[in-house]
């Protein structure tokens, strides 16, 4: 299934990348598989998402857990913890 | 209810004239406004950049006001947050609460402010002399917002 | 510090910006404008007559934000309250307080709202269809006060 | 000793006056006997200064109590709890 991902702030500068659309397979479905899938693509993926670091992610624009459900043709926002106000 | 994002500056007397017009039974209104300072973390700041992300900020700001609503009897809430570039002492938001008593419009008004900052997908980044970085979201804030959960 | 009491009306954004000029230390303002609503207690009220007592009140203004300032870790506060004849929806009191956080300026500005309520000398006389009245100060009013002798 | 006194709101109108000066016993000299000595002028002052009515006291323009002590020259103000704001 194709989801489309977007980066913030740090995570954007850290990552190099503002926005992609991704095949993600079938088994990684929710957002704890998605960031599976995106820390294999090696050290800098995996340091930047590892589950000790703070960011937050969105699902269609609402704010997720790693149980979300994530689904074909899905909107997945990953960001630092917001800093406005 | 109103929410707007924006990288153009407002003016306090014309949001809450328009917000209140033609209600005579708004007795209070709280309002906050957030602005730029020139030092923050120990540096000095010469300048903001505000990024937000575009298609979620209508949505969580709207979904924050709307707890608001049903939580307190207000009668309206106005959100105004800019973004961009912005200067020392600028203006960066504006929260204004509308209501028959104070209370009421005081706690809502501090909750939206609370809730905007741990919610709400805006980032910071501060130009200082040591160059540009990116503001770190504060504990304190999680902390504020968390308070809110209690029953009451 | 500054305290006024005024007959004449004010303008927020004008008061807001004197208030926080040359100052970018400030981060937070918090603001509290009370009007006149047109229904009171189930009656409607087409004015209302402010009285008060002018030798005590700027002193009596002075003091509550003195204990707020005290209090709170706040740059500077701010009170305008008319007095005279006021009309439905004409703006009553407007009371800001400037902080480097918002906590602090929220938490002050209710404080001295809070205060003002129970503690300065304003009395209030609204025009009504059965005649003029005098409102009966609110026992929620005499809580609200007391909640800021809790240590905390 | 000699009292300025002040009424004012519903207080003033009930008494039908604004402002006096009295002429106060020395032993009167707090706020509890300045009460006594104005309740003494009879059924309609004994009925408005009632120590069940809602009246606060202020004495040179601070807040005061029933043992503020009163002296010469000192202006006292009666008037109902404060409504402003």
């Amino acid at each position: 299934m194709s989801v489309t991902i977007l980066y913030f702030a740090r995570l954007r500068e850290t990552l190099g990348l503002a926005q992609e659309k991704i095949e993600l397979p079938a088994h990684a479905a929710s957002v704890a598989g998605l960031l599976d899938h995106l820390r294999a693509r090696g050290e800098e993926w995996h340091t930047a998402l590892a589950p000790t670091q703070s960011y937050r992610v969105a699902v269609n624009q609402d704010m997720a857990d790693i149980t979300t459900p994530v689904q074909d043709g899905d909107e997945v926002a990953i960001f630092p913890p917001v800093t406005g106000g | 209810m109103s929410v707007r994002v924006q990288e153009a500056d407002f003016d306090l007397s014309t949001e809450i004239k328009a917000f209140r017009a033609g209600r005579p039974e708004i007795g209070a209104v709280a309002a906050f406004v957030g602005l730029v300072r020139d030092v923050n973390v120990g540096s000095a700041v010469s300048g903001l950049t505000l990024e937000h992300y575009p298609a979620m900020t209508q949505k969580a700001l709207e979904g924050i006001v709307a707890q608001a609503t049903q939580r307190w009897e207000i009668f309206d809430a106005l959100v105004i947050h800019r973004v961009g570039h912005l200067q020392p002492m600028d203006q960066i938001v504006l929260v204004a609460v509308a209501s028959a008593h104070r209370s009421e419009a005081f706690q809502a008004c501090e909750f939206i402010m609370d809730y905007l900052k741990t919610q709400a997908p805006f980032w910071k980044q501060e130009q200082t002399p040591g160059g540009a970085r990116w503001v770190d979201a504060k504990a304190s804030d999680d902390v504020a917002a968390t308070r809110w959960e209690k029953p009451f």
